[in-house]
């Protein structure tokens, strides 16, 4: 069952205007770079994009951004990048904040078949307009807690470190973050990875994704990984 | 007076032999600094990591390696990477023993503010809401008043809230304080402070019951 | 007639290339030794395993790699273990094309019944109550009647129901028939066997739409 | 944080009569075995048991039903027993028995703190009796779900293939299982490994449970490893 396709730009042939779109990342790191950038080259307009964070000004969703491709960013933090406050500013850009919990698990819930889950982040708090509240116990004592739903995406871009043919997924340090649950939840699934290899090469036990959640797989090419805050210590 | 690093010191003395430690951006960040010498505790990077060791020395930085703040780090032995949902996963079911993190206001209900305020860019909560939902035990990192000397420990949040009764202790430049169905009890002094200055200081409910005394640091 | 490789042999034709499956328990795992050579498929089995292979050779087999039927397997290039919550979580996400599961009633609006028979020992579901409920794609393979000669495909289960409204293809020893909002279609005859042989082994609402071909299998 | 401890004696002292207790495993592949032969040795009684199945006669959980230690099976197949049978006909035994994806997901929604899940398995089937029942939309089709609540377990035995000083937790094939979800879920978490090392040793991207989850971990002795179903092909 052969999953690859030669690269981003046929890899997101299908992603057409208004779609949502998953992106998988945390900051700038393990962000899926090549698809990024096919995806500014090719210039879909109207994107409604689930992402923890929205990038920089000149690198990572920041591009998208420069191009007036997202219509609506879901995400639970986005400082760090002018153009994208300028938007937001000026309403030509939609913000929808939740949890980073939230986020992760309504990704977990697509990928798992569950329509909902209950979390207590945000009881109480702006994030629960609207919101059904319900109480359950927990250790012995009532707690509130909200309904979220399961994301709904029409593509989920993933970016890992090694992949093969079928599709199987492994993830390197910190870079794992949302990719995995996003390339669960989406209805089609581009992963695209640092190293693909042949079926078989990879240990069956340190799968982090199986290939059966994963439509498309490429190796991609020029990684900068970029890094956010660079933080050091004197030897 | 405290300054930040004092606040961080204090703090440090919360943590327990064998705890599993969450530490938020800001003054939080530098608690890590001040742990114990011979205590073994694990720090929770809730972008996926358990383990988080020191920044890296210069030129080993690893672009997929970082902390919930986006800076570079490393790891100590014994770590291990997760998703995001496992991450969460593990704050929801409070296997974490300690969150601290900043704020900018907290009542003396325990209810945080630290995320939103009204007219300025907000920029998101991140995971803060998930870990105060959830953490059996947070301590707040915090200045007890603004640059206006307004004070930032009250009776009710005005800024729009990320929990709601959940924070349980509070360190400040001014005092150690804890969270009571009667509101915010003193607890220590900071070294020079009077209980009459943190009186003046804090605007919610004030428990003062006794002697108060002078912190202990290092 | 089919006998039991006959019924495999027709299902075995169903599967398009690129699938994954679930074979159950039974003649479903049959299946397996009859899918057209050059096809690329990908076996699930739920107790955590994708690209499960054939019977270890004797003297190979591995008391850790076991199929759903706890019968010692091997894997295929290309496997990937995973944990029971993961495997129910994408059958439930529907990413299995296509199950194929043993059956003791089906009725005529698609239920099944394939766990219990009151009055004798109750095993358990295992895992059929989640495989029927989310598969997008349930092929049943089954005997059209008991060994009364009592007809098992129904106008209404009389067993307990293991799902309701799921089924979407029945392949027995007589007939092949998919499942329609006016009931059973027969979409093909057994060798050797007549439309009236099918109309009388069959209770439930059986439509008979034009000539009915004979299967071929090769 | 060293959560080492000498033998499967030490790491069940806690466990009393009438707790409730989950097992790792399906059928007798990834069993803890070294904690269910101290379970028979120390005849704690009254125990619920949360496990995919029962064991066979004379090996897994078959060993503590031959010693009445068993009170009630939480179960989705619990055939291949027949003292298992005889309990359960003459009264001795209660048994409830569950789906299998259910079971897992039950386990799972412990461990991620999530105090119900949906699902729609056992909708229309006498596994609903009594359950909350409802719809949710999925693929643009209303869909009826059950509400399940998340375990509440005492204790979680479970058995990895390597584990660390830290708890940390790595598993093989197969028999990986129900293992970490229940690792996840345990109150307190008991593993027993076929090899402990030091922390360090094992790869942070391999680990599938953090040591976190796990409060207990030693190295086992004498595994047996049954096999149930031996199944072979011809040369």
């Amino acid at each position: 069952m052969n999953k690859t396709i030669a690269n981003a730009e046929e890899a997101i042939k299908g992603i057409e205007d208004n779609m949502t779109l998953m992106l998988g990342g945390f900051g700038l790191c393990g962000i899926p770079e090549n698809c990024i950038a096919a995806l500014v080259k090719k210039g879909v307009k109207g994107l409604t994009c689930i992402a923890n964070n929205a990038g920089v000004d000149d690198f990572g969703i920041g591009l998208m951004l420069h191009k007036h491709q997202v219509k609506k960013m879901i995400s639970s933090y986005v400082g760090e990048n002018a153009e994208f406050e300028r938007q937001l500013l000026s309403g030509e850009l939609e913000v929808e904040l939740i949890p980073q919990g939230t986020l992760a698990t309504r990704c977990l819930a697509a990928g798992y078949g569950m329509p909902v889950i209950y979390t207590p982040a945000g009881v109480g708090t702006e994030v629960a307009i609207g919101k059904e509240v319900r109480k359950f116990m927990v250790d012995g004592v009532e707690k509130e807690f909200l309904m979220e739903y399961a994301f709904d995406a029409d593509y989920a871009l993933v970016k890992a470190w090694k992949g093969d043919t079928q599709g199987n997924l492994i993830f390197r340090g910190t870079a794992r973050n949302f990719n995995p649950m996003m390339a669960m939840a989406g209805r089609t699934t581009i992963a695209e990875v640092e190293e693909l290899v042949p079926a078989g090469e990879l240990d069956p036990d340190h799968i982090h994704v199986p290939g059966i959640y994963v439509h498309h797989i490429f190796q991609g090419v020029n990684y900068e990984k970029r890094i956010e805050q660079r933080t050091v210590r004197k030897r | 007076m405290l300054d930040k690093v004092g606040i961080a010191k204090r703090i440090a003395k919360e943590i327990k032999n064998g705890y599993y430690v969450n530490l938020g951006i800001g003054i939080p960040t530098l608690v890590a600094n001040y742990i114990p010498e011979g205590m073994s505790i694990v720090l929770q990077s809730e972008n996926g990591l358990l383990g988080m060791g020191p920044f890296p020395f210069e030129g080993e930085e690893n672009p997929d390696l970082i902390n919930a703040g986006k800076q570079t780090i490393t790891i100590v032995p014994g770590s291990a990477f997760f998703d995001s949902a496992m991450s969460f996963g593990m704050i929801r079911s409070r296997k974490v023993d300690l969150t601290i993190l900043g704020a900018m206001e907290v009542s003396d209900t325990g209810d945080i503010a630290n995320w939103k305020i009204p007219g300025k860019m907000v920029k998101g909560m991140g995971g803060a809401m998930d870990l105060v939902a959830s953490a059996k035990n947070i301590i707040v990192a915090m200045q007890h008043v603004n640059k206006a000397g307004e004070s930032k420990l009250l009776t009710r949040c005005e800024l729009p809230l990320t929990g709601v009764g959940c924070v349980k202790k509070i360190v400040t430049e001014l005092a150690v304080l804890d969270i009571t169905p009667q509101g915010f009890r003193l607890l220590e002094r900071a070294p020079g402070v009077s209980v009459e200055e943190i009186k003046n200081a804090t605007e919610g409910r004030l428990i003062i019951d006794g002697d108060i005394p002078e912190m202990v640091i290092d």
